[in-house]
């Protein structure tokens, strides 16, 4: 075996991807990681006292989104969460998987994923224009400790939709009160670049 | 010219003028014109041609059910043709053509067909044009094709943008006239969401073009008062210039949005763009058309529905005529004599056919000039403004199959109860209650009844006062004893007796009749047409309206372009595209890229010098196989399967036995849908008890997964096994050759052994490489050299395969793409996608003793059926022509059949087929791997491989489909 | 149309993949003697009902649940939605 | 009377007063050599053919609605034999000889249009499976021609060859395939059996099957009972619902197909296009129409009408094939009922029940059909053995598992 003199780079799907228009914003998120917490069967009352007592956080209902000092969580599927912490740590699933013993299936999915947020007052307009869904304040909130999530389509393509709750710092670099339309948008990872065409092609018909 | 025509009055912007272009003659109308009340304020008469005979054609309504005004509008690859000029707003600079008319609109050689018309009778061209047989194609036809049709398309792309959006409301209100505003004012004062929609580009609807009064003030002070008031309230929106265009099941409405056509410079906006409305409930406010009756030349230029010479009179200050004749049956229509007066027309005659007895002919060519009674007396005129009665705007609610319910009061169809669903309501015109009074009023009932449905409470409202006359009328469909035609659908050129000749000849039923005859076809969607073509054959066949029946309208409602249902995915944007972690880098290197569903991939690299692409993929075969090559294996699908049941559910969809694998190995699978035809193949990985790691081939990622979901959720329940998709976590390389391992040796860290001992041929691993970069390493070979498969997560995939080609160097190591990769595989004799093509078997594919027999597995029952063994069935094998030279005369074809010596090529003699095929560089030889019948019996025989559409007829010997080093010792070193 | 998935609530038929009757659930024991005409009926042989239908859809583009839906043919009318594991383990389906 | 233009001429003169209808409107007699259930394309073309062939039987065809109400009116009239397998090929390509004599056999124009049809291929697989057809389709005494991608723009200027998310390597082009005008043929086929003396029964709807001791002997129907000898069910789009008055279960789901027309344009477009990757046809009509369409809509229905996803796919395959079509504009929406079988193959057999006979299963593809389908229907009720083409549509390739799947997409009814 030979001394390891060669050493790897870290590339963002989108090179970090920031684009601004007057009450609009669309960012490439970079940093933490992010893994999948599956529960075995009859695992979920083991898994949410063990996240609860190691994390601080309850584990939200389906749609829902909540924050814990470190990182957010959210509600993916029957028994299914994603739980992204925002700081880095390559071996988070063993870490997760020794914490949560046999009560979950934890996944590495830090990479599999390109986050792009859409932040400022016309961030609902550009959504209408891709996202069946009804991302009002009523069907879609956003409060103190409370967000939405959930996993849709975007034109063609398929992801994840969070709208972080208040206390959340992932987007908006810091707790804020007044920061409602950040919207997250999480897509695998090879799709990069048709993601950031189709948000940036709806914006720009918005102020085009 | 001048506005000759032009009066007092309207909503037009008299500071505003606005210059256009119609057949390349220069006019001015004003802001707030439509192409069509500017040419009527010109003067100007014939607009178009009819689209059988050729006809002159003039304006004939004011709305979107226009049959004769379809104009090209727009130049270049913008030229929109058969656009209504009664809806189209006019703009400076604006070019307008006619259409279907050659040389031009005033002498077009094809009217010639009008004197024809005797004989173009309704079908006439089922009865002919068969002598002789092949004259169709050749003469008929083309003729018939080049005088049908309107417009033309530009030819050119369409260079606009369009955008697509989806919208949720509790109650959408389409239309926005009296009716609508009032539903959208109850419903938004109650705070509902409201969206309310029109198609006009200003709101009002009626309102716009007659004079009333509405508490003491104007129609549009009235209107202008709500729309402001609903403007102000957050809960409303208000979308101008959109049409509902259809209903979809469970509050799905479509609606589009005319974005720019309005406008004289283009800008960035879509030109159009597409709603998906998403309401609870739906109040449909969509008011009523006229309608025309059926008398001799009704169709010339000058003859219009009354209720459109009011609209261009009251809302654009366009008179259609100065000496008009009014024709009705029914009070309305005879109210246009008045406002025709005030506008300063003269009323040459007013006909009440209620009253009158006589016939009359309408006279003049190109231009109306007079109608004649039958008693000889004649009364000149430019303008005949004939009401047939109101048909209310119904189309939505048969959109959903929904039949409408005839009225006789009114003569029209409404809305049936059954027609409407729960969640759907009407109100005003389009409910058959005419009157002002009577619209604002039920419009204030829908809004009110939406605001209870959904559970509110709406505040009591004050009705505005309006006009309450009744309507009256007595049906008058057909002047009967005229001797020209009586048109019926203007558009398609379908008159009276044509209806009454099909009814002749047996196509009584309505349905029949319409597709007999073309009524109700045409662009307007029968809109002018149907009801009146209806009545005409219940009359025919002496019978009630409803005893004929009707055709119930399909969407959508107005014609929508194709381009807005398109919406951004346009051109390279059809559909998304996926990339590799290595795809920047791979471009870099000059890769030609080939699409694997949407994946890009690398296809091969050419290097300088390399003039065909067979150079360029010999050269990285002849490299792999004598040192080594990496190719990016990323797009195979991963799932990662997890749990204490995890080997149990993976031995139930594999056709062999997975149980037992044991950790740190991997194990080829090939699963069979349940029809026992196979599926899917790939590897699974064992990291410990509980987790699993699955490959699919690239084409078949979605659908395994959503079969394992499936077997997992519906068949087995309870089994403790859980799925997620890692496909895009790991950037993965196949590093290929006998100089693999020495390649990652050099990047593998020093604590992980990848030593042949430590190290064996299906092994895998958790490693790092490096420097402590997390990694995955599966020791598979696609290539049948010994082989790596490393995966590291996709953040450092850019990276490794930089590190991978400068560690490599040494090597001289070669990336190589999917083809290098599918020749090296043919060579082995793998399957592939053109092999697992869904209509092959575990035993044809030469892998049936794969299947377990002691175990159950997913289309083991269904496997075991006699066509899925028959002996005689085709088998995979290998191919190699009999003489070896390397010459193109000798090149294979994929998809050649495989005929014997001495047989004629017809399908009886066809014994199979080539699959795969490449040029060998290893064996300096075209290869096949194809189906042939007993192919295991027939290692040695000679049969040939004929392509008869690229007219190659290759002698080929059957062989083993693996071609080199049949048993794996390569793999294994 | 709208499926209002009995966890996430209404969503856009779009999202979900279509399979077939929910009469698949039902994937009969390949160890009887019948085996063979089981699986065929199973496979092959549908009511393919006009009016109320029991079906499989897979949330393919959400959470990738399969959904039995109660469904009329006749007027798209939906009448439930379940999971369809649920019903599987109702039915009597197991490991 | 017979068609011809001097007729046309003839009648013109007289004012058309001597046009008759075309077919008779007969009272249901009480009993028949062969009753055929279902008044559209199949059913028709099976009454000609058994009529003309076996004269002197007596014949009535049945129908619950208008005469040809079915898919014969609501498809996109394509008629073409571009198929790959042994069991379908010689069959479509005996139905394409037989329209290419139609008109002169039925003495009426259903306007047949020989106008070729491209099916588009935009990758090497793609490409290998086009060759392996085109030679099936040769080999079974069809015409078919590989075009190259620059044959193709010769073809075809207007399609999108230079920034196509999908770029088209080239073609298959059938020569001989077109269109026909669909209504027209369900005409001529009820006029010349007519002629040949069947009984067109329509608003006659069969409630229920006469069957005992396992032998069919006659309907039920809304205008009372009438019996038979032999009884052929030829009714797409209702046929589990009707089968199922006999008890029978059929592999077959029924499902929407939507169809498109665009508002008249000059003609454009010179034949049948097919964009296998966007889901997308289309011809043009001899009105100028662009009739296009796709993929079924996937779910099970009776109701005749699709939703938007479908409509929007078919449309961006369109502009993302010929962008010119986009500024045309989509004038009217359809949806027909198909039968969709389990392998995508069409059923033509007799059932366990004697007497009883069934014809369906055609999914999306009846139209191009009806000429063989009723041949070979024909025969099979007269004779009681499958005709040459139709051998391999039998009910028992499902438990024999002889599947006839064009499309490798299993017992799946939505993916073929």
């Amino acid at each position: 075996m030979s001394d390891n003199k060669t050493s790897l780079v870290e590339t963002l799907p989108l090179n970090g991807l920031h684009k601004t228009w007057p009450i609009l914003e669309i960012k490439e998120m970079v940093g933490g990681e992010i893994c999948s917490l599956t529960a075995l069967k009859g695992g979920v009352p083991t898994l949410r006292k063990k996240f609860q007592n190691k994390y601080g956080a309850p584990l939200p209902a389906q749609g829902k989104v909540v924050s814990f000092n470190g990182g957010f969580l959210f509600c993916s599927a029957p028994e299914q969460w994603f739980v992204h912490f925002n700081t880095e740590n390559a071996f988070l699933d063993v870490e997760l998987g020794a914490v949560l013993k046999a009560s979950a299936a934890v996944t590495l999915q830090t990479d599999a994923w390109v986050r792009l947020a859409i932040i400022g007052a016309s961030a609902p307009q550009v959504l209408e224009r891709l996202v069946t869904l009804d991302l009002s304040d009523q069907a879609f909130p956003a409060g103190m400790n409370m967000g939405s999530a959930a996993r849709t389509m975007l034109g063609h393509l398929n992801v994840f939709i969070i709208r972080p709750d208040n206390a959340s710092d992932s987007a908006s670099g810091g707790a804020s009160d007044s920061a409602p339309n950040i919207y997250e948008i999480w897509c695998a990872r090879s799709f990069a670049n048709s993601l950031a065409h189709e948000i940036c092609v709806a914006a720009e018909n918005i102020y085009g | 010219m001048t506005q000759t025509h032009r009066v007092g009055g309207g909503h037009i912007d008299r500071s505003q003028p606005v210059e256009f272009t119609f057949d390349g003659k220069k006019y001015q109308g004003f802001s707030g014109d439509t192409v069509a009340s500017a040419l009527i304020a010109n003067g100007v008469k014939l607009v178009g041609r009819s689209f059988k005979y050729h006809r002159p054609r003039g304006i004939f309504s004011a709305g979107s059910d226009e049959p004769n005004a379809l104009m090209t509008i727009g130049e270049g690859a913008r030229a929109t043709p058969n656009t209504r000029a009664t809806i189209a707003e006019l703009y400076e600079g604006m070019t307008v053509q006619s259409q279907n008319r050659f040389p031009s609109l005033n002498f077009d050689v094809m009217a010639v067909n009008d004197l024809l018309a005797p004989f173009l009778s309704a079908g006439f061209y089922y009865k002919t044009f068969m002598w002789p047989a092949s004259f169709w194609e050749k003469l008929y036809e083309p003729i018939i094709r080049r005088a049908a049709g309107l417009g033309a398309l530009s030819g050119e792309p369409d260079p606009d943008q369009y955008d697509k959006g989806f919208l949720h409301c509790d109650v959408l209100v389409i239309g926005a006239g009296s009716a609508g505003l009032m539903t959208a004012l109850v419903a938004g004062r109650a705070g509902l969401r409201v969206i309310l929609a029109d198609e006009d580009f200003q709101m009002g609807g009626r309102l716009l073009s007659e004079l009333e009064q509405i508490n003491g003030d104007t129609a549009l002070a009235w209107t202008m008062q709500i729309t402001a008031e609903l403007s102000s309230m957050p809960n409303v929106r208000l979308m101008g210039r959109t049409t509902v265009y259809g209903v979809f099941d469970h509050g799905i409405y479509g609606a589009v949005t005319r974005n720019t056509d309005h406008l004289a410079v283009k800008t960035k906006k879509p030109r159009e763009t597409l709603w998906r409305i998403y309401a609870k409930r739906s109040v449909l406010a969509s008011g009523a058309t006229e309608r025309s009756i059926a008398l001799s030349n009704n169709d010339r230029p000058g003859v219009m529905l009354a209720s459109a010479v009011r609209t261009y009179a009251n809302r654009f200050g366009a008179l259609c005529g100065k000496r008009v004749v009014v024709v009705s049956n029914n009070s309305d229509g005879l109210r246009t004599a008045n406002i025709l007066k005030a506008s300063g027309a003269e009323v040459s005659a007013v006909i009440d056919t209620r009253l009158s007895e006589n016939s009359f002919d309408i006279r003049g060519r190109k231009a109306v000039r007079a109608i004649r009674f039958s008693d000889g007396r004649k009364v000149d005129a430019d303008c005949i403004a004939i009401s047939g009665g109101w048909n209310p705007n119904i189309q939505l609610t048969c959109h959903k199959r929904g039949r409408p319910l005839w009225r006789d009061d009114i003569a029209a169809f409404v809305p049936s109860k059954d027609a409407l669903t729960a969640d759907m309501d009407v109100a005003g015109a389009a409910n058959g209650s005419f009157s002002t009074h009577q619209c604002l009023q039920e419009g204030a009932q829908a809004g009110a009844r939406a605001v209870q449905a959904l559970g509110k409470n709406a505040a009591a409202i004050d009705l505005p006062q309006a006009d309450d006359a009744p309507f009256e009328i007595t049906p008058f469909w057909e002047m009967k004893g005229c001797k020209g035609s009586a048109w019926v659908d203007p558009q398609n050129d379908v008159t009276a007796k044509d209806i009454k000749l099909a009814a002749q000849e047996g196509f009584k039923s309505v349905e029949l009749l319409k597709r007999y005859t073309t009524l109700g076809m045409a662009t307007d969607q029968g809109k002018a047409s149907n009801v009146l073509g209806l009545a005409i054959l219940a009359d025919h066949l002496s019978q009630t309206i409803p005893e004929t029946g009707t055709t119930i309208s399909r969407p959508p409602y107005t014609p929508v372009s194709i381009s807005a249902f398109a919406g951004a995915s346009r051109f390279e944007h059809f559909r998304p595209v996926r990339k590799t972690p290595s795809h920047n880098w791979a471009q870099g290197q000059g890769a030609v890229f080939v699409s694997a569903g949407l994946w890009q991939r690398a296809q091969y690299f050419p290097r300088p010098g390399e003039t065909h692409w067979r150079q360029t993929v010999d050269r990285e075969v002849v490299a792999t196989r004598s040192s080594v090559g990496i190719c990016d294996v990323t797009t195979l699908g991963k799932i990662d399967i997890q749990g204490p049941d995890a080997g149990a559910f993976l031995n139930r969809i594999y056709v062999n036995a997975f149980a037992k694998l044991v950790v740190g190995k991997c194990r080829y699978g090939l699963m069979l849908r349940e029809d026992g035809f196979a599926m899917d193949d790939g590897t699974v990985a064992r990291f410990s008890d509980t987790h699993f790691v699955m490959t699919t081939t690239t084409a078949n990622a979605v659908s395994v997964y959503r079969h394992l979901e499936f077997c997992r959720q519906c068949l087995w329940p309870n089994m403790d096994v859980k799925l997620i998709s890692v496909t895009d976590q790991w950037a993965q390389y196949a590093i290929a050759g006998p100089n693999a391992r020495k390649l990652l040796q050099k990047i593998v860290d020093k604590e992980h052994d990848v030593s042949n001992e430590a190290f064996s041929y299906m092994a895998c691993g958790e490693i790092t490489v490096c420097g402590g970069i997390r990694a995955r390493l599966f020791r598979l070979s696609f290539s049948g050299e010994l082989a790596y498969e490393l995966g590291v997560p996709a953040r450092y995939g850019d990276s490794l395969i930089k590190a991978l080609m400068s560690v490599g160097e040494e090597f001289n190591a070669v990336p190589y793409g999917t083809e290098a990769l599918g020749v090296m595989r043919i060579e082995k004799g793998h399957a592939a996608g053109n092999e697992l093509n869904g209509q092959t078997t575990a035993k044809h594919l030469g892998m049936g003793r794969m299947l377990a027999k002691k175990k159950d597995f997913i289309g083991k029952t269904l496997s075991e059926r006699e066509g899925l063994n028959a002996e005689d069935g085709l088998y995979l094998v290998g191919f190699k022509p009999v003489s070896r030279a390397d010459t193109q005369t000798d090149a294979l074809a994929s998809g050649a059949h495989l005929i014997g010596q001495g047989k004629s090529d017809t399908a009886e003699n066809s014994e199979g087929y080539l699959s795969s095929v490449a040029y060998s560089p290893s064996l300096k030889s075209y290869i096949g791997l194809g189906f042939l019948k007993r192919g295991q019996e027939r290692i040695g025989q000679e049969i040939r491989a004929v392509d008869l559409l690229r007219g190659t007829d290759v002698l080929v010997t059957v062989c083993s489909a693996h071609f080199i080093d049949p048993k794996g010792e390569r793999l294994r070193v | 149309m709208i499926i209002v998935h009995p966890l996430l609530g209404p969503r856009d038929a779009q999202e979900f993949t279509y399979l077939g009757d929910a009469s698949l659930i039902h994937r009969p024991d390949p160890k009887a003697d019948d085996a063979a005409e089981n699986f065929y009926e199973y496979l092959y042989q549908r009511d393919n009902l006009a009016g109320e239908h029991r079906e499989l859809w897979f949330h393919e583009q959400g959470d990738r649940s399969w959904l039995v839906i109660k469904r009329n043919t006749l007027t798209h009318d939906i009448l439930s939605v379940e999971l369809a594991s649920d019903v599987a383990r109702r039915e009597g389906r197991s490991k | 009377m017979r068609h011809s233009a001097f007729q046309i001429f003839k009648q013109a003169l007289r004012g058309h007063a001597g046009w008759k209808p075309i077919w008779r409107s007969p009272d249901p007699k009480p009993h028949y050599d062969y009753i055929i259930v279902g008044g559209g394309g199949h059913g028709l073309a099976t009454a000609y053919y058994l009529a003309k062939k076996y004269q002197g039987v007596n014949i009535a065809v049945l129908e619950k609605n208008w005469l040809g109400c079915g898919n014969v009116a609501r498809n996109t009239t394509i008629i073409r034999s571009n198929y790959l397998l042994d069991g379908n090929e010689p069959f479509y390509e005996h139905s394409m000889k037989l329209w290419e004599g139609l008109e002169q056999e039925l003495n009426y124009n259903a306007m047949i249009s020989q106008r070729g049809i491209i099916n588009l291929f935009h990758t090497d697989p793609q490409r290998d499976a086009s060759v392996r057809r085109g030679n099936a389709m040769c080999l079974n005494g069809a015409d078919a021609v590989l075009l190259s991608q620059e044959e193709l723009r010769k073809k075809c200027p207007f399609l999108n060859f230079d920034n196509a998310r999908f770029p088209i390597l080239g073609g298959l082009w059938q020569p001989r395939a077109g269109t026909a005008r669909h209504d027209a043929v369900a005409w001529g086929y009820a006029r010349g059996a007519d002629q040949h003396g069947v009984d067109i029964i329509q608003n006659c709807e069969v409630t229920g099957f006469l069957i005992s001791g396992g032998i069919c002997t006659g309907v039920e129907t809304t205008r009372g009972q009438i019996r038979a000898k032999k009884i052929g069910v030829a009714v797409a789009g209702s046929s589990s619902r009707v089968m199922a008055k006999a008890g029978m279960r059929l592999p077959i789901e029924s499902h929407v197909l939507q169809a498109f027309v665009s508002e008249g344009l000059k003609p454009i477009i010179p034949g049948v296009i097919t964009f296998g990757a966007g889901h997308f046809y289309v011809s043009q009509s001899n009105k100028g129409g662009l009739v296009f369409g796709g993929d079924i809509d996937g779910y099970n229905t009776y109701a005749q009408r699709g939703n938007l996803p479908v409509v929007e796919d078919v449309c961006e395959g369109g502009v993302a094939l010929m962008p010119m079509i986009g500024r045309a504009r989509l004038l009217r929406m359809w949806g027909g009922c198909v039968d969709m079988s389990m392998d995508g193959s069409p059923i033509i057999d007799k059932t366990h029940i004697e007497g009883l006979y069934f014809n369906g299963g055609w999914c999306y593809g009846g139209f191009k059909a009806t000429p063989a389908s009723g041949v070979a229907f024909a025969h099979l009720l007269a004779t009681n053995t499958p005709h040459g083409t139709a051998k391999a549509y039998r009910f028992d390739r499902f438990s024999r598992g002889f599947l006839i799947d064009e499309k490798g997409v299993g017992a799946q009814p939505n993916l073929h």
